[in-house]
């Protein structure tokens, strides 16, 4: 029987944490209850800073830390006591993890031979997976004769080959220079869409995330912070964590003094007010932090008069060439220190420059009211 | 910078640390104190030794000297030292396959385990080195003797009414070198299962191989260089091993070691004692080249080349 | 081709050192003040009497200093041998087994018997023709563990009823030649004299006893705990001086001396060639020989004296085959040590190529 | 992060055969306490007379201190010419380096008693030495091969990326030395010191033809008493040398804060 791995679409597994725990002997507390779903063929990336319970979580998953609790789904079916190798479960690490003393066609066999697959159907398997990463050639090679991309498509191929219906991400771009990353980035993305796979990413990379998941998980101290389209976390953030974790955002610490239908009117803790339409579920009194982004704040020459509810004006401390935007750092009085991004193209002849005051304006629907810290 | 800040290093010594750190005049230099050490303390009375096998023979208790190969045509015409040989040889490998079998769990403890598991281990190894062989030797043999602590336990459980007899056999001997020698074998494969990077047989285990697939195809490959290392100490040592012989083995079963003891002590037959130690010295040094030079040559081809 | 070393600067200080804090001894052994000589001693009870008791009173006597080193006879040889060419021993104690090779090598001195009063005493057969004299004569014989019947004949223990019983002395040690007198006088039929000279011959009726053999013991105290506990019948066969202070100690384990008879193990003293301070070597040796060391290091050692003219407990005696009259009549045989050291490495072959398997 | 690595029966394995490789030596501790002139087991009667006799006894006390000198002074001589050795071994190429190899590794190959002969013979045809030198060099020999393998198979584990950036943050070489290259070797060395006190504490072969009255290690004293008449002080020293090396790992462990386990990682 001959399969090919391109033809064969397979339907990704559904997966599903349920109060998911991890207590060390210690006590320290890695992972606090999550519950999480992923669909099939979805990508879902758990984001996170180091020490967070990502990389907990997903090691969880495949078997190589075994919980304290709760229930790991797989298709409905609760996989906790199966142990790793019968998992079915394809992963990708960090280091790429490829077996030093095996032939990069050996690498890619092993999983099959695991399996007790005919030596015939195994060559061809794996040959098949090598084409599919475009490394055919190099089938004899040793891994150590490989650059790091190459090692990682290896790697990816070997976790293919038998066709899991899981495919588990140790950070694992990390390593490569950012062309190369940004490249796997497509790759990996377009593969797992011709193969049909699920995807569990872990990564402390909030552009990698963006790039490559359909959903982001933020987590924080061993919790979910927020799950949710790419988009729709970085656009409406719940927390200031999250806000600063995905893209940059100027958060300024506030209080909502008042509520008119959609208007949302706070005032800083320097007494300065804001303006915002965004919804939230804050009462009156609450004490907040406003996040704006960077490139949606305007910037006029100080005196200009205010176009809408939101201006402040700002000594501008550092104004820096990024390419395509200008990132202008400035003060405002009281202390806080805002950044904005202008198109390049954009500036025109009134270019800030470090020593003047100019005036910031975001519009009120830009203003995400979050919860602090 | 600032001298006052290391106030307890002589000006020059950067300098002459420096040129040892590059250059490659240095490296020699480095070596040579060792080298010469080894060379005049070892080397050169142990080649005295081998001497004596070619220029001197006791006849009816008296030391002839002159050239001779007589002490070596007396190995090969008597049967007794081809037995002797091929035991030694049987042993010595016996001993050191099954030390390196016992080896494998202990060192995946030390290398993999909790740290209290690898603290555990690695005492146990090593505190009992301290304890002489002979007292070891000895320790074995009240438990093996048809009286002794294994006959005991066995007879009080019920477990076995007539227990075996191990002592003088060469089962004993073995059970005791391997003993003695494991903590020579054990700590190389140690180093050797923690230089694997555990994402390594990681990704074995989740492509679906099990803890069993994962270590032969994996761990244990990638372990063979400290295997060589231990494999060979054991090899050498029981080749050259005496007192576990004759405690445990009753004089039975002599080895070669055995038997340059006994030329040497006993029948004061120096250079016959040294034509024994030069066929034992050839015999292991042959042994080892061949079977590190193929595990080594085998694992560089693997690894090597990185630096 | 010695310089001064730091031994020799020891000595020196040593040497001040005595003078000033034995200023009473210098009117009678002036002459050793600060001399230092290297005895080599053998372990066991007899190592420990002579580092415990004796030379710390002749260091008080001749304020000298002594340094004893414990080894057995075999290696003490070889360390004279090693040292051939720059001796720091100048007193061995070894077996006269060895006497014969080390003076043939020309290893020790032949001995200044008119400088050693307390020689006068010595039994004759005890002063191997001038290269040493004896210290302490034990028997070698049977030692069985007291549940056990000995056997009359060494012939006995042929017999298959003693099969996997017997624990046969190591042909490293000096019984072992014993062993092969006997084997060769029952092959024969002739009085060990005799018999000695047959033994190239005799190996087949060694070969014999294998079955009987349990194991082949190289350290007789272990040999002699180990029947002590029941592990084995019988020992074949160890000299007193191993078996009786177990027996003196309650062990359960005791000698016999079938009727063939049993065999003298001489242990004794020798000079070195050229070792250093011969004089108080020599002043050493004739300590070693007056009566009231000998009956001290007897009592202790349970061992007989080589010199007449003492008087033991009927405690003591009871261990030992005393005076020379006595062990005629024991039939302790002494073999002819030249024979013997000529054809043991054939014989030793011989015993290897039998027992090893 | 990973737990539970090794499987429970690889552990219950693990723990028996730490059983097998204790009781050897935990039989001759029981028979340290029994009330008889002999070694028996099962043991008779309780005493701590042995263990009297061989603590108070100026003999064992004197081989004990000798012995432990002795591996010192060894340790450290095949510390000084091995560490520098073994790192230039790891780090340069020359001609003749895996002669050299093979000659560091060879001392364990030759039977220890012919090393210890062969030696005992030139140092006493050059009249050389004083005993406590002699017996250094001996030790020092056997004890070297150890020493090379511990501490060059640390030295190929050093990351050189280290160095060079320490370097370039302005490190001179002595610092780089002292900061960077001793920390990563130093549980190498370390091993490779534990394995040759080991060695030499232990060695009887060497000694046997280097050693004096007044120069006398515990193996030597041990096989005296052993030909003395087998009894229950052997086992009683047996008993204190395992309770001295449990004292050297707490020492290990406290002055040199390194874990045990580490030796062999």
């Amino acid at each position: 029987m001959k399969i090919n791995i391109s033809d064969a679409q397979i339907r990704g597994a559904h997966v599903q944490l349920e109060g998911l725990s991890k207590v060390y002997s210690g006590g320290t507390v890695g992972v606090d209850a999550i519950d999480l779903a992923v669909a099939p063929g979805e990508i879902l990336a758990l984001l996170g800073p180091s020490g967070c319970g990502k990389t907990t979580t997903l090691r969880m998953i495949a078997g190589l830390i075994t919980p304290s609790a709760g229930e790991i789904l797989i298709d409905g079916t609760s996989i906790v006591s199966l142990p790793v190798h019968r998992r079915n479960l394809g992963m990708l690490f960090q280091n790429y993890a490829l077996f030093p003393h095996m032939s990069v066609l050996d690498n890619v066999a092993f999983g099959l031979s695991m399996r007790g697959v005919a030596k015939a159907e195994i060559a061809e398997r794996s040959r098949e997976a090598l084409r599919l990463v475009q490394l055919e050639a190099l089938a004899d090679r040793l891994p150590k004769a490989l650059s790091g991309g190459q090692q990682q498509r290896v790697a990816l191929a070997r976790a293919i080959v038998y066709r899991p219906r899981l495919l588990l991400l140790d950070e694992p771009l990390g390593a490569l220079d950012k062309k190369l990353r940004e490249s796997m980035q497509l790759e990996l993305r377009q593969l797992c869409a011709q193969l049909g796979l699920t995807m569990v990413l872990v990564t402390h990379d909030q552009e990698e995330a963006l790039t490559l998941a359909d959903r982001i998980a933020v987590m924080r101290g061993g919790r979910i912070e927020q799950v949710g389209l790419g988009r729709e976390v970085y656009e409406h953030p719940i927390s200031a964590f999250v806000a600063n974790f995905i893209g940059t955002s100027n958060l300024v610490d506030a209080r909502i003094v008042s509520r008119d239908g959609d208007v949302t009117v706070l005032e800083t803790d320097q007494g300065q007010s804001i303006h915002s339409t965004t919804r939230h579920g804050f009462a009156l009194g609450d004490a907040v932090t406003v996040s704006i982004r960077p490139e949606h704040v305007t910037l006029a020459p100080s005196g200009a008069s205010a176009s809408g509810p939101n201006s402040l004006e700002g000594l501008v401390t550092q104004a820096v060439f990024k390419g395509q935007n200008l990132a202008i750092h400035l003060r405002v009085p009281g202390g806080a220190d805002f950044v904005c991004t202008i198109p390049v193209a954009m500036t025109g002849s009134a270019v800030p420059a470090a020593g003047q005051i100019w005036r910031m304006t975001w519009p009120a629907d830009r203003t995400i009211v979050v919860s602090r810290a | 910078m600032n001298v006052a800040a290391t106030p307890t290093l002589p000006r020059i010594e950067p300098a002459m640390l420096a040129q040892l750190l590059r250059g490659k005049a240095s490296g020699v230099a480095l070596v040579l104190p060792a080298t010469a050490f080894l060379a005049v303390f070892f080397v050169w009375p142990v080649l005295q030794m081998i001497v004596l096998s070619v220029t001197q023979q006791r006849v009816e208790g008296v030391l002839i000297e002159g050239w001779t190969l007589d002490n070596y045509l007396r190995l090969f015409c008597n049967d007794l030292y081809f037995r002797v040989l091929l035991r030694t040889l049987r042993l010595a490998a016996a001993s050191s396959v099954v030390a390196v079998l016992l080896a494998y769990p202990l060192a995946i403890a030390i290398a993999r385990g909790g740290p209290g598991l690898a603290r555990l281990v690695t005492i146990t190894l090593v505190a009992p080195l301290l304890v002489n062989v002979v007292v070891r030797s000895y320790g074995w043999s009240a438990i093996l003797n048809n009286a002794g602590a294994l006959a005991y336990v066995l007879k009080a459980t019920g477990l076995s009414a007539s227990p075996p007899a191990l002592l003088y056999t060469e089962w004993a001997v073995l059970i005791a070198c391997v003993h003695v020698y494991l903590p020579f074998v054990v700590m190389p494969i140690a180093t050797a299962i923690g230089r694997i990077d555990p994402s390594v047989e990681e990704a074995a285990r989740v492509a679906g191989a099990s803890r069993m697939m994962t270590f032969l195809r994996v761990t244990f490959p990638l372990s063979l260089p400290g295997l060589a290392v231990g494999a060979s100490l054991a090899f050498s040592l029981t080749a050259a091993a005496y007192v576990m012989p004759q405690i445990l083995g009753g004089n039975f079963s002599p080895l070669l070691g055995t038997l340059i003891e006994q030329q040497v002590l006993t029948l004061s037959d120096w250079p016959f004692g040294a034509a024994i130690s030069t066929l034992l010295i050839i015999v292991v040094l042959a042994v080892n080249l061949v079977f590190i030079g193929l595990l080594s040559r085998r694992f560089s081809r693997w690894t090597g080349g990185a630096k | 081709m010695t310089s001064m070393n730091r031994r020799t600067f020891g000595k020196l200080a040593l040497g001040t050192a005595s003078l000033l804090a034995a200023p009473t001894i210098l009117t009678r052994n002036a002459w050793a003040q600060g001399k230092e000589i290297q005895v080599g001693i053998w372990g066991g009870a007899q190592g420990e009497y002579v580092r415990s008791s004796i030379v710390p009173q002749f260091e008080a006597d001749f304020g000298c200093t002594v340094i004893t080193e414990e080894g057995f006879t075999l290696a003490n040889v070889e360390k004279m041998r090693a040292t051939r060419s720059n001796p720091q021993f100048s007193v061995m104690f070894i077996d006269d087994v060895a006497i014969p090779i080390a003076r043939d090598e020309g290893l020790i001195a032949e001995l200044p018997l008119d400088q050693m009063p307390a020689s006068e005493m010595l039994f004759d057969r005890f002063n191997f023709g001038g290269y040493g004299t004896g210290l302490a004569i034990s028997v070698a014989s049977l030692f069985h563990n007291t549940s056990v019947t000995p056997p009359d004949s060494y012939g006995d223990l042929w017999d298959p009823k003693w099969a996997g019983k017997i624990k046969l002395v190591s042909p490293k040690n000096t019984p072992s030649v014993f062993f092969l007198i006997v084997a060769a006088a029952l092959k024969t039929g002739k009085p060990f004299s005799e018999a000695q000279y047959e033994i190239g011959n005799a190996f087949d009726k060694v070969a014999e006893l294998k079955p009987n053999v349990l194991n082949i013991f190289d350290n007789g105290p272990v040999a002699v705990g180990e029947v002590a506990q029941g592990q084995a019948d019988i020992g074949f066969l160890e000299l007193s001086k191993y078996v009786y202070p177990y027996t003196a100690q309650g062990a359960p384990v005791t000698m016999s001396f079938p009727k063939e008879g049993s065999f003298a193990g001489n242990n004794s003293q020798v000079l070195v060639k050229d070792g250093p301070n011969q004089d108080l070597a020599v002043a050493f040796m004739n300590r070693m020989l007056e009566s009231d060391v000998q009956k001290a290091f007897s009592e202790f050692a349970l061992t007989a004296p080589p010199v007449a003219g003492i008087e033991f407990s009927e405690e003591a005696s009871k261990y030992m085959v005393y005076p020379d009259t006595a062990m005629d009549s024991a039939g302790l045989f002494t073999p002819d040590w030249e024979f013997v050291n000529a054809n043991r490495a054939a014989w030793t072959e011989e015993l290897n190529g039998i027992f090893s398997v | 992060m990973t737990d539970s690595v090794i499987s429970l029966p690889i552990r219950i394995l693990v723990l028996l055969l730490l059983l097998v490789i204790v009781a050897p030596l935990a039989v001759p501790m029981l028979m340290a306490f029994s009330d008889t002139p002999f070694l028996t087991f099962p043991p008779q009667g309780f005493t701590l007379r042995w263990f009297e006799r061989v603590l108070f006894g100026p003999e064992a006390q004197t081989s004990f201190l000798f012995s432990l000198q002795l591996a010192f002074l060894a340790t450290i001589t095949a510390l000084l010419l091995g560490v520098p050795a073994a790192a230039a071994l790891v780090r340069y190429e020359f001609r003749g380096r895996s002669a050299i190899i093979g000659l560091m590794l060879s001392p364990v190959i030759v039977p220890l008693i012919v090393t210890g002969v062969a030696l005992l013979q030139m140092f006493s045809s050059l009249g050389w030495g004083d005993t406590l030198t002699q017996l250094v060099i001996g030790h020092a020999v056997v004890c070297l091969p150890y020493v090379v393998r511990s501490v060059t198979a640390s030295f190929v584990l050093v990351n050189r990326d280290l160095e060079d950036a320490a370097a370039v943050m302005g490190a001179p070489p002595h610092k780089v030395l002292t900061k960077i290259v001793w920390p990563q070797v130093r549980p190498g060395i370390l091993a490779g010191a534990v394995f040759s006190f080991v060695v030499s504490f232990d060695d009887y072969p060497i000694s046997m033809w280097l050693a004096d009255g007044r120069h006398f290690p515990i193996p030597l004293y041990l096989h005296g008493l052993l030909e003395r008449s087998i009894d229950p002080s052997i086992a009683a020293i047996s008993t204190l040398v395992i309770l001295f090396a449990l004292l050297l790992v707490v020492v290990i462990e406290k002055v040199f804060g390194i874990s045990i386990a580490r030796l062999a990682t």
